[in-house]
C-alpha cells in the first residue's frame, strides 16, 4: 500500500503545483487576452461602420448589436455578427448596416475555413468592398448582384446567403428608415 | 487572484486524487503479472528475427528462455557475448560453450566455368525453383545451382555470389546458424568446425567417370587422398571422398595430391612448426612427428626440417614446454601476403 | 542422335501469346476514338494538348528509370495510355505547362515512385488530373465551347448552379463544353465496347458503375440519362475505372468497385462542392481496392467451411 | 449445354497431328532402363542383380509399402546395371537396366487369371497390385490403393477419365477408338472390385469418334454412361471432372473418395483389361510422340523403359532444331534435358517443340489484369500466390490456399506479363510442405 | 562540454525529430501553410520541450516509475497551457492561425519521447542541450516545409512576395494533400542527401 | 437525427481526422503496415474516442466552465482524464476479456498520446456540442480514423510487392500515399454543411 500511497502523493503534488502555476499564469495573461479580444471586436466594428469612434452594445431578441457612434455621439449604424455556410465550414462575419439608408456599410470576415487561395479570397477587400453601399433589399444572389471569385462559387454564395438571412431578422428589429 | 489559484489548485488536486486513487485501486484489482525479464532479454537479442534458434523471432526466443525452454546460449547469431548477457539476466552463469564454433562451407566448386550444363533453364531465378525443374540446369545432380538462395537467407550477410556463380562464405562473419544449410536444395553447404581448413569440395556420388563427364573439379573417387593421408582422416565413401573432421590435422597432403583439385584448403601455404628457445630437448616432438621432420639431440634444442614438416601441429600439442609454435608464412586468410601471421593454435 | 542442349522450364510449356504491350496499345488504340472526337470538337489545340501530355508522360517515365538505373520500359505502352488519358480529362484551353505538370505528377507521383508499371495504387492519369483540379482550380474549370471557342460552363455545372439541363443528343454526340475526351459519349462507348470485345476490359465495372449512377440518380429524383451522358462518367466508366492495375482482381470485387464509385459520383455531383465527381470517385475506390481484394477472395474449389 | 466446370482455358489443341493415326507397336528396344519409382509412394526394391537373366513380365522390383506398385521387366534379357539413372523428374533414381536379348520371351508366371465373373473383389485388387498398375494419366497413383478406400468412405461412383484435355496428346483418344471394349472390361473389373454400380465415362466433345466408340461398347451395360464434356482445359483434372459430371466438389485437401468417387484413366482401365485377358503385368503403354519438332508424329505402343530418344527416332527423328523435349503434354509435362530418360507407366506423351516455338520471354511486372484469377479452375488468386512466393511469404501463401493448386498451368498460360505463376506456386507448395514435415 | 555540444547537434541533423525520427507529424503537417507558422510552432514547442525536459531531468529521481507518464504529462500540459495563454495574450495573430495545435503540443511525440528516452536519464544540463537541439531541429524542419508550401501555394516567403504577383499559385500546397506530399518528398530528398535508409519509426 | 448523421459523415469523409485535420498521424504512419493491426488499432481508438467524448463533455460543461477554469485547466485536465481512461480501459479489458485484450490491448497505451483524442476533446469544447452530438462526433472521428488506417494499411500491404525507390522507402512513401489519399478525399469537400 505504501507504494500506492507514494504514487498518489507524487501525482497530487504535481497536480497541485501545476494548478498553482496555471492559475498564476492565467491571472497574468487573462487581462491581456480580454483586452486583445476587445480590440479585435472594436477594430472589426470600426471597419464595417466607417467614421465611428465608439460603440454601444445592445442585446435584442438574442442578437448582439453594436451601435456605432461618432465623435458627437451620433448614431452612424449598426454592426452585427452573421454566419454563412461556406465550402469548408461556417463563415463568421461582421456586417455593418445603416438602417437610415437601408444599406450595408461594410463587411469583414472574422473567421472561416475556406480553401486557401480560392474560397479564402472572400477575405480580400476586392470581394468584401462590393457589399459597401449595397441595399439590404437586394436579392444577394451570386453571379447576379454578387460578384464571385473565379473558380470559387460556394464561398461567396455562403457569404451572401449568410448576410441575407441575418438581414431578414435584423431588418425586422431595425426596419429600414426606422429609428434605433 | 488568490481565489483563482486556490480554485485551480483545489480542483487539480481533487482530480488527481480521484484519478490516482481510482487507478491505484484498479491496478490492484486488475493486476496481472508479467515477467520483466522477457523484455530485458528481448533487448539483448540481436533482433534479426532470423529464426535460426527455431523460435518465431527474437521475442519468441526471449519468452522461451524465461520459461526455461531454451538455453541462454540458444541464439547462434548473437554468440557468446549475447549468451553472457542473457545469462546475467537469468541469473545463471553462462553455459560453457563446449561446442566449438562451426562455420558453413560450400562443398561444390562446379561453377559456370567448371560444371557442364545439361540444359538452358528459364524461369524463376531461385535455386529451389530451378532444382524443381529437372533437378537444375547443371549436368551434375549434386552441383550448386548458383542462384544464391543461401546468400539471400543469410542473416549476417556472410554469403556473396561469385562471378563464377558459386557462393563465397566470409568465415569471419559466419555465425554458423545453419540457415543456408537448410535453404540449399542441393545440400552443398554444410557446417564444419572453424579450425578445419581442408575440405572436399564435392558431394557427387556419381561414378568417377560420370563425375568427370559432368564437372572438371568433381571427385572422381581415385582414392589418392586416402592413400596419402597420414592420419586416416579421409576416405572414399560411395564414390566421393569424405573427411573425418575430428581426425584431419590440416596437413594438406591430400590437397596436394588431388588430381582434380577437388580437395582444397583455405590457405595456399601450410603452417610450419618452429621450435623456440624454450626447448629442453626432451625429444617428445621428434618421436611423435608422423613425417620425421624433427631432429635433435637429447637436451639440446631440436630443429624442424621445414621441407618435411606438414604442419600437423602434433608436436606443438605434445611439447611439454610450449616451445613449438605453428607459423604460417607469407599468407593471411584473405590470400594476400602478410609477414607475421603467427598463429598459436 | 546428336548432343542437344534443350530448354528446360517449369510447365506449362505453351503460352497464350497475350502480352502487356498488346493490351496497352489496344487501350491506346481505343482511346483514339474519343481523342478524334475531341479534336473534331475542340480543334487543333486539343491535339497539341494530347501530344504534350503523352510526350511528357513518356519522358517522365524514361527520366525516372534512367535516374534509378533501371531498364527504360517506355515501350510497354503504359505511359502512352496514361498520357492520352490525362489529356482527355483536361479542359481544351489549359495552358500547356500545366498539362506538363499534370503528366509529371501522374507518372512521377502516381506511378514511378511506387516502382512503375503494375505497382501503383492509384490510377496515374487520375492522380494527375485531380492534382491539377485541386492545384489550378481556375484554369481547370475554364471550359471552351466546341466550335465557337468561347468559354462557358459544362452541362453538369449548368445543372448544378443554374438547374439548366442539356439536350441528350448534344450530350451523346459530344457537342458540349467539357474535357477533351469526355464530351462524346458515342466515341467513348464505341472504344469501350471494342475493349470489352477484346477482353481487355471487364464489363462488370462499367456496367455496375453506370448502373449505380443511373439507379441512384433516379431514386434521388434526378434525370438518370442526363447524369449518365454528362461529364466524365462515360470516359471514367470505360477507360479509367477499368484500369487493371488499380482495380480489384476478383469478379465480385469489380462489381463492388463499380457500385462504390457510382455512389461516390452521385454523392459528389448532387451534394458536394465539386460539380463533377468521376475522378474523385475512381481515385477513392482505387484506395479501397486492396481491401476489396482482401474481402472478396473467392471461395476456392472444395473449400471446407471452418467455423 | 455440355457439362463442364468454372474457369479453365482454351489453348490450341494441336491434336490433328496424331488423332487419326492408329496406334503402332514400337520397335523392341535394345536396352531398357526401368526406374524403381514410377508412381506416387515408396520406391520399389530391386529383386534382381546385375547379370541375372529376366523375361518379359517378370517382377524386378518389389513393392514393400502399401502405397507402392511393383515393376516388371518389359523385355527379356540380361540385367546389366542396377544403379541411379536419370529420371523424367530430373533426379537420378535407382533403376534396373536390361539389355534385350531380342527373344522377347514371356515369363512363365504370366498366365491368364480366372474370368472376371469368377474373381472376388479381393482377387481383382490383388491382380491389379501384382500387375503394377498405376494411374496412367501422369500422376501414377497405385490403382489398387485407390480401389481400397478406408471403411468409412462409401464409394458410389466410378468415373473413367477419357477427357484427355492436354493439348497434343491422343493416346487415350486412340485407345478409346481402337479398344473401347478393353476400357469397359477394365471399368467393370473396377466396379466389381469396389462394389459400385454406377459409372461414367467422361470424354471431351472434340473426340466424337471416341464418344461414338465408347457408346457402342457400353451398350448392354445400363450402369455405365458415356458423358460428353465441353472441350476445355483442364477438363481431365480429377477435381474438375468430378465436378462436371457429378456436381460434387472434392473438399480442399481431400481425395475423390471423400465425395464417394473413384476416378481412373481410360488407359488404366485398358491395362487392367490386359491383365484380366492375358495375365501380363503393365510393361507397355500407348505414348503419343508428337509436336512440330518430330518429323512424323505417331501414337506408339512402347515398352516401359524405352529411352525417349528411340521413340523419337522411330517417328523419323527431329524436324528442324529441337528446342524442348517434354514428357507428357505441354500444360503439365516435364521438360527434359536428356533423350536417355525412359518411358514410364505414366508417360502419356513425348512432345518435341522446335527451337523457334520456345523462345524464353523475360517476365514483365504484374499488371493485375486478373486473367489468371479468371482462368484458375480452383478459383485461387494466382497473382497473389506468386507474389508471396517471390518474397518468401510462405505463411501467407498457405493462407491463400497454395496447397490446393493442381499445377494445371492455366494461370501461367494466360499471363500477359509472362510471369511463371505456376512455377512460383509450385515453389510455394514445396516450401510449405517442407516446413510442415519438420 | 563536448557531450553537451554533441547532445545539442544530435537533434539538428542525426536524430532530427522530423526528418530522421519522423515523430511529431501532426503539427508538422497541420500548421506549415506558411514559413512563419513553422517558426512560431517550432519555438513554442522548443519552449515546452526545454522546460519540461529540464524539470523532468531535475525530478528524475523523485518520480516513481509507475506514475512517471502521468507526471510527465502534467508537467508538459502545464507548460503548454502557459504557452497557450501567453501566446493568446501577446501574439494574437499567430495564435489565431496555430489555434487548435498549440494545445496539441502536449501530445507531440517529440516531447514525450525526449522526456522518456532522454531527459529522465541524464543530468539537467544535458537534458537542456538535447531539448534545445531537438527543438531547433524541429523548428528548422517545419519552417522549411512551411517555406516550400508558402512559396508554391502563395508565392510568398515569410509573407513577402518572392515570385511575381501574377505567378500561378499551386493551391494544393496549402491544402492537406500538399502537406503530406511536401513532407514525403522532402523526406525522400533528405534520405538521398544522407544516403541512409531511414527505417519507419513509429511513435513510442 | 439528420444533424447527427451530418456530424458523423462529416467527420468520416469531409473533415477526416487523419487526412484533413492532421490528427493521429503517428499511429497512421506507424501502425498501418498490416490490415488486421490497423483495423484493430482503429477499433481500439474509436472506442477510446467515444468514451473520451463523454468524459470531456462532462468535464468541460459541468466542471471547468461552471468554475471558470476552462481557459487554463482544460488541457491538463483533459489529458489527465484521457490518460487515466485509457489505462483504466486497458486494465479492465485485460482482466475481463483476455481475447479482446489480445486484439486491442497492445494498442491502448499508444492511444494516450494519439493527438486525435485530445484534439477531439478540444474540438468538442470549441464546437459546444451537446452530449449526444459529442458522442456522435467521437464515433465519427473514430470511424474516420479507422477508415483512413484501413485504406492506408491495404495500400501498404500491396506496396510490399512494389519496387519502391530506396530513398522513398518507409515513411516517405507512406506520406506521399497519404497525400494522394487525402487528395481523393478532397472530393468530399463542401459535401455536408458542417
Amino acid at each position: 500500500m505504501n507504494q500506492y500511497a507514494r504514487m498518489i502523493v507524487v501525482l497530487l503534488i504535481f497536480s497541485v503545483l501545476s494548478g498553482a502555476v496555471l492559475g498564476f499564469s492565467y491571472e497574468i495573461a487573462n487581462p491581456k487576452i480580454q483586452e486583445q479580444a476587445k480590440k479585435d471586436l472594436e477594430a472589426s466594428i470600426k471597419n464595417v461602420l466607417p467614421g465611428i469612434t465608439k460603440y454601444e452594445q445592445v442585446e435584442k431578441e438574442g442578437i448582439t448589436f453594436y451601435i456605432g457612434l461618432d465623435d458627437q455621439g451620433n448614431k452612424k449604424g449598426i454592426a452585427f455578427k452573421a454566419t454563412g455556410q461556406g465550402f469548408g465550414g461556417p463563415i463568421e462575419m461582421m456586417v455593418g448596416y445603416d438602417p437610415k439608408e437601408g444599406k450595408l456599410t461594410g463587411l469583414q470576415i472574422l473567421s472561416m475555413s475556406e480553401t486557401p487561395g480560392l474560397g479564402a479570397r472572400i477575405k480580400e477587400p476586392a470581394f468584401t468592398e462590393q457589399f459597401k453601399g449595397k441595399s439590404v433589399n437586394d436579392p444577394f444572389i451570386p453571379k447576379k448582384d454578387v460578384q464571385v471569385i473565379t473558380g470559387a462559387t460556394i464561398s461567396p454564395a455562403g457569404v451572401a446567403s449568410g448576410i441575407k438571412s441575418a438581414l431578414e431578422k435584423v431588418t425586422k428589429i431595425y426596419p429600414v428608415g426606422g429609428d434605433y | 487572484m488568490a481565489n483563482v489559484i486556490l480554485v485551480s489548485v483545489l480542483s487539480m488536486g481533487g482530480l488527481s486524487l480521484l484519478l490516482g486513487a481510482g487507478l491505484a485501486y484498479a491496478s490492484k484489482k486488475f493486476a496481472v503479472e508479467t515477467d520483466p525479464r522477457v523484455d530485458e532479454i528481448n533487448e539483448v537479442l540481436p533482433g534479426a528475427n532470423c529464426g535460426a534458434c527455431g523460435y518465431p523471432g527474437c521475442s519468441g526466443l526471449a519468452g522461451a528462455i524465461v520459461e526455461g525452454k531454451a538455453p541462454v546460449n540458444a541464439c547462434l547469431v548473437g554468440g557468446p557475448a549475447v549468451a553472457q548477457k542473457i545469462a546475467e539476466i537469468m541469473g545463471v552463469s553462462a553455459v560453457e560453450d563446449t561446442k566449438e564454433k562451426k562455420v558453413a562451407r560450400v562443398l561444390c566448386q562446379g561453377g559456370i566455368n567448371e560444371a557442364k550444363f545439361k540444359a538452358d533453364y528459364h524461369g524463376v531465378k531461385t535455386c529451389r525453383a530451378a532444382a524443381m525443374v529437372n533437378g537444375g540446369p547443371k549436368a551434375c545432380p549434386f552441383a550448386c545451382i548458383g542462384f544464391g538462395d543461401c546468400a539471400k537467407v543469410c542473416p549476417v550477410g556472410a554469403i556473396t555470389m561469385s562471378e563464377n556463380g558459386l557462393p563465397v562464405i566470409d568465415e569471419e562473419k559466419c555465425t554458423g546458424c545453419g540457415l543456408c544449410v537448410k535453404e540449399c536444395p542441393k545440400m552443398v553447404i554444410s557446417l564444419s568446425p572453424e579450425r578445419n581448413e581442408v575440405h572436399v569440395r564435392c558431394r557427387a556420388t556419381l561414378k568417377g567417370k560420370d563425375t568427370r563427364d559432368v564437372c572438371k573439379v568433381g571427385c572422381i573417387a581415385c582414392k589418392q587422398c586416402e592413400k596419402v593421408c597420414p592420419f586416416d582422416a579421409i576416405h572414399v565413401v560411395n564414390n566421393v571422398a569424405v573427411i573425418d573432421y575430428d581426425k584431419c590435422r590440416n596437413c594438406m597432403l591430400c590437397v596436394e595430391k588431388c588430381p582434380t583439385k577437388t580437395i582444397t584448403s583455405l590457405f595456399p601455404a601450410r603452417k610450419k612448426a618452429v621450435i623456440n628457445d624454450n626447448c629442453i630437448g626432451c625429444t617428445i616432438c621428434a618421436k611423435n612427428c608422423p613425417v620425421n621432420a624433427i631432429s635433435g639431440e637429447v637436451k639440446k634444442k631440436h630443429e624442424v626440417n621445414q621441407e618435411l614438416c606438414i604442419g600437423c601441429s602434433i608436436c606443438a600439442e605434445k611439447c611439454p614446454k610450449d616451445a613449438i609454435v605453428m607459423v604460417r608464412e607469407k599468407y593471411n586468410k584473405n590470400g594476400g601476403s602478410c609477414g607475421d601471421c603467427a598463429e598459436a593454435k | 542422335m546428336g548432343e542437344y542442349k534443350f530448354l528446360t522450364t517449369s510447365s506449362p510449356h505453351i503460352h497464350s501469346g497475350e502480352s502487356v504491350q498488346r493490351i496497352m496499345f489496344s487501350v491506346a488504340g481505343a482511346l483514339l476514338l474519343p481523342t478524334i472526337a475531341g479534336v473534331y470538337f475542340f480543334g487543333i489545340r486539343a491535339l497539341i494538348l494530347v501530344l504534350t501530355t503523352t510526350l511528357a508522360a513518356v519522358a517522365t517515365e524514361a527520366i525516372f528509370q534512367v535516374l534509378r538505373g533501371k531498364p527504360v520500359t517506355i515501350w510497354d505502352g503504359s505511359a502512352i495510355v496514361t498520357g492520352i488519358l490525362l489529356a482527355l480529362n483536361l479542359p481544351p484551353g489549359l495552358p500547356l505547362w500545366m498539362a506538363v505538370v499534370g503528366s509529371v505528377v501522374a507518372i512521377g507521383l502516381g506511378k514511378m515512385i511506387y516502382g512503375g508499371l503494375g505497382m501503383n495504387p492509384f490510377n496515374p492519369a487520375l492522380v494527375g488530373r485531380v492534382f491539377l483540379t485541386v492545384t489550378f482550380p481556375v484554369q481547370m474549370t475554364t471550359w471552351i465551347n466546341p466550335v465557337d471557342g468561347t468559354t462557358g460552363a459544362t452541362p453538369l455545372a449548368l445543372m448544378k448552379m443554374q438547374g439548366i439541363s442539356t439536350d441528350y443528343v448534344r450530350l451523346f454526340i459530344g457537342n458540349v463544353g467539357g474535357s477533351i475526351g469526355e464530351t462524346s459519349a458515342l466515341a467513348i462507348i464505341l472504344g469501350g465496347l471494342y475493349l470489352i470485345y477484346r477482353g481487355y476490359v471487364d464489363w462488370r465495372i462499367p456496367a455496375s458503375y453506370l448502373g449505380t449512377v443511373a439507379v441512384l440518380s433516379f431514386i434521388l429524383g434526378k434525370d438518370p440519362i442526363f447524369h449518365l451522358l454528362a461529364g466524365g462518367l462515360m470516359l471514367g466508366a470505360f477507360f479509367m475505372a477499368t484500369d487493371m492495375v488499380t482495380t480489384p482482381v476478383t469478379k465480385l470485387g469489380r462489381i463492388i468497385f463499380g457500385i462504390g464509385a457510382g455512389i461516390f459520383v452521385v454523392l459528389i455531383r448532387l451534394y458536394g462542392g465539386y460539380p463533377e465527381g468521376v475522378s474523385f470517385s475512381i481515385l477513392l475506390m482505387n484506395a479501397f481496392t486492396p481491401i476489396i481484394n482482401r474481402l472478396t477472395i473467392p471461395r476456392i474449389y472444395g473449400e471446407v467451411k471452418t467455423r | 449445354m455440355l457439362k463442364t466446370f468454372k474457369g479453365g482455358i482454351h489453348p490450341p489443341y494441336n491434336k490433328e497431328l496424331t488423332k487419326h493415326k492408329p496406334v503402332e507397336k514400337a520397335k523392341l528396344p535394345q536396352k531398357v532402363v526401368i526406374p524403381m519409382s514410377q508412381h506416387v509412394g515408396a520406391p520399389c526394391e530391386p529383386v534382381v542383380k546385375v547379370g541375372d537373366h529376366v523375361k518379359v513380365g517378370q517382377k524386378i522390383g518389389e513393392a514393400k509399402a502399401f502405397v507402392s506398385a511393383p515393376v516388371h521387366a518389359s523385355v527379356s534379357g540380361k540385367v546389366v546395371a542396377v544403379e541411379p539413372r536419370p529420371h523424367a523428374s530430373g533426379a537420378h533414381v535407382l533403376s534396373v537396366v536390361i539389355e534385350s536379348d531380342g527373344m522377347d520371351e514371356v515369363y512363365e508366371g504370366v498366365k491368364p487369371p480366372k474370368p472376371l465373373e469368377e474373381l472376388t473383389p479381393d482377387e481383382i485388387k490383388n491382380l491389379i497390385r501384382e500387375a503394377g498398375i498405376v494411374g496412367m494419366g501422369g500422376a501414377g497413383f497405385p490403382t489398387q490403393v485407390k480401389l481400397s478406400p478406408p471403411a468409412d468412405k462409401k464409394i458410389d461412383t466410378i468415373i473413367v477419365n477419357g477427357a484427355e484435355c492436354e493439348p497434343y496428346l491422343t493416346a487415350d483418344h486412340r485407345l478409346m477408338v481402337e479398344r473401347p471394349e478393353d476400357v469397359v472390361l477394365g471399368l467393370r473389373a473396377i466396379m466389381k472390385a469396389t462394389g459400385v454400380s454406377k459409372a461414367f465415362i467422361g470424354i471431351e466433345d472434340n473426340k466424337p469418334d471416341a464418344i461414338e466408340a465408347m457408346k457402342e461398347a457400353v451398350k448392354g451395360f445400363s450402369d455405365i454412361e458415356v458423358v460428353p464434356l465441353a472441350t476445355k482445359y483442364p477438363q481431365g483434372g480429377e477435381k474438375q471432372l468430378i465436378n462436371a459430371i457429378t456436381g460434387r466438389e472434392v473438399p480442399s485437401g481431400g481425395l475423390p473418395m471423400d465425395v464417394g468417387v473413384i476416378v481412373d484413366n481410360a488407359g488404366t482401365c485398358a491395362a487392367i483389361a490386359n491383365v484380366l485377358k492375358t495375365g501380363m503385368p503393365l510393361i507397355e503403354r500407348i505414348t503419343t510422340v508428337t509436336g512440330a519438332g518430330v518429323k512424323e508424329p505417331k501414337n506408339l505402343l512402347a515398352r516401359i523403359g524405352t529411352p525417349v530418344g528411340e521413340l523419337i527416332e522411330q517417328c523419323g527423328g527431329f524436324a528442324g532444331e529441337p528446342g524442348k523435349v517434354i514428357m507428357g503434354g505441354p500444360m503439365m509435362g516435364i521438360s527434359q534435358s536428356s533423350l536417355e530418360v525412359p518411358v514410364m507407366k505414366g508417360t502419356s506423351g513425348v512432345l518435341v517443340l522446335q527451337k523457334s516455338e520456345v523462345k524464353a520471354v523475360e517476365p514483365m511486372p504484374c499488371i493485375k489484369c486478373a486473367r489468371c484469377v479468371d482462368a484458375c479452375p480452383i478459383h485461387l488468386l494466382p497473382t497473389y500466390l506468386a507474389k508471396f512466393a517471390e518474397r518468401g511469404m510462405w505463411d501467407e501463401a498457405e493462407r491463400y490456399h497454395a496447397l490446393d493448386c493442381i499445377e494445371c498451368g492455366c494461370c501461367a498460360y494466360v499471363c500477359p506479363a509472362n510471369i511463371p505463376l505456376t512455377q512460383l506456386i509450385r515453389l510455394a507448395k514445396n516450401r510449405i510442405l517442407a516446413s510442415k514435415k519438420k | 562540454m563536448y557531450q553537451l555540444v554533441k547532445d545539442f547537434f544530435n537533434g539538428l541533423w542525426n536524430e532530427n525529430p522530423t526528418f530522421r525520427m519522423i515523430i511529431g507529424m501532426c503539427p508538422t503537417l497541420a500548421v506549415t501553410t506558411a514559413a512563419m507558422n513553422g517558426i512560431a510552432m517550432g519555438l513554442a514547442t522548443t519552449f515546452v520541450l526545454m522546460f519540461s525536459s529540464l524539470l523532468i531531468s531535475l525530478l528524475r529521481n523523485f518520480i516513481p516509475a509507475k506514475v512517471r507518464i502521468p507526471c510527465y504529462i502534467i508537467v508538459i500540459a502545464t507548460f503548454v497551457t502557459v504557452v497557450d495563454l501567453f501566446m493568446a495574450g501577446y501574439f494574437p495573430a499567430m495564435y489565431k492561425i496555430l489555434g487548435l495545435y498549440i494545445p496539441l503540443i502536449v501530445v507531440n511525440c517529440i516531447i514525450m519521447a525526449r522526456a522518456e528516452a532522454f531527459a529522465s536519464k541524464v543530468t539537467p544540463l544535458r537534458a537542456i542541450a538535447d531539448a534545445l537541439g531537438m527543438g531547433i531541429g524541429f523548428t528548422w524542419a517545419i519552417t522549411l516545409i512551411g517555406a516550400v508550401r508558402e512559396l508554391m501555394g502563395s508565392g510568398t516567403l515569410f509573407g513577402y512576395h518572392v515570385l511575381s504577383e501574377n505567378a500561378t499559385h499551386w493551391v494544393i500546397m496549402l491544402l492537406p494533400p500538399g502537406a503530406f506530399l511536401t513532407m514525403g518528398i522532402l523526406l525522400g530528398i533528405m534520405n538521398v542527401i544522407t544516403r541512409k535508409n531511414v527505417r519507419d519509426t513509429q511513435c513510442h | 437525427m439528420k444533424e447527427l448523421f451530418f456530424i458523423i459523415a462529416g467527420s468520416v469523409l469531409v473533415n477526416n481526422f487523419v487526412l484533413s485535420r492532421f490528427l493521429g498521424e503517428c499511429p497512421f504512419l506507424g501502425v498501418s503496415r498490416k490490415l488486421e493491426t490497423a483495423v484493430s488499432m482503429g477499433i481500439a481508438t474509436t472506442f477510446v474516442l467515444t468514451m473520451t467524448s463523454v468524459a470531456t463533455y462532462f468535464i468541460q460543461f459541468y466542471i471547468l466552465e461552471p468554475f471558470g477554469l476552462s481557459r487554463f485547466l482544460q488541457i491538463v485536465s483533459f489529458i489527465l482524464v484521457i490518460a487515466s481512461l485509457v489505462q483504466l480501459v486497458e486494465m479492465v479489458i485485460l482482466k475481463t476479456s483476455p481475447a479482446l485484450y489480445k486484439a486491442l490491448g497492445i494498442y491502448l497505451p499508444l492511444i494516450t498520446t494519439n493527438c486525435a483524442v485530445l484534439g477531439l476533446a478540444l474540438l468538442i469544447a470549441i464546437k459546444r456540442y451537446n452530449l449526444i452530438q459529442s458522442v456522435a462526433f467521437g464515433l465519427g472521428a473514430g470511424i474516420g480514423f479507422t477508415l483512413a488506417m484501413a485504406l492506408m494499411a491495404g495500400i501498404r500491404e500491396e506496396m510490399e510487392f512494389a519496387d519502391i525507390p530506396e530513398a522513398l522507402q518507409g515513411a516517405a512513401i507512406v506520406l506521399i500515399t497519404a497525400g494522394l489519399l487525402s487528395m481523393a478525399f478532397l472530393g468530399f469537400s463542401g459535401l455536408i454543411p458542417m
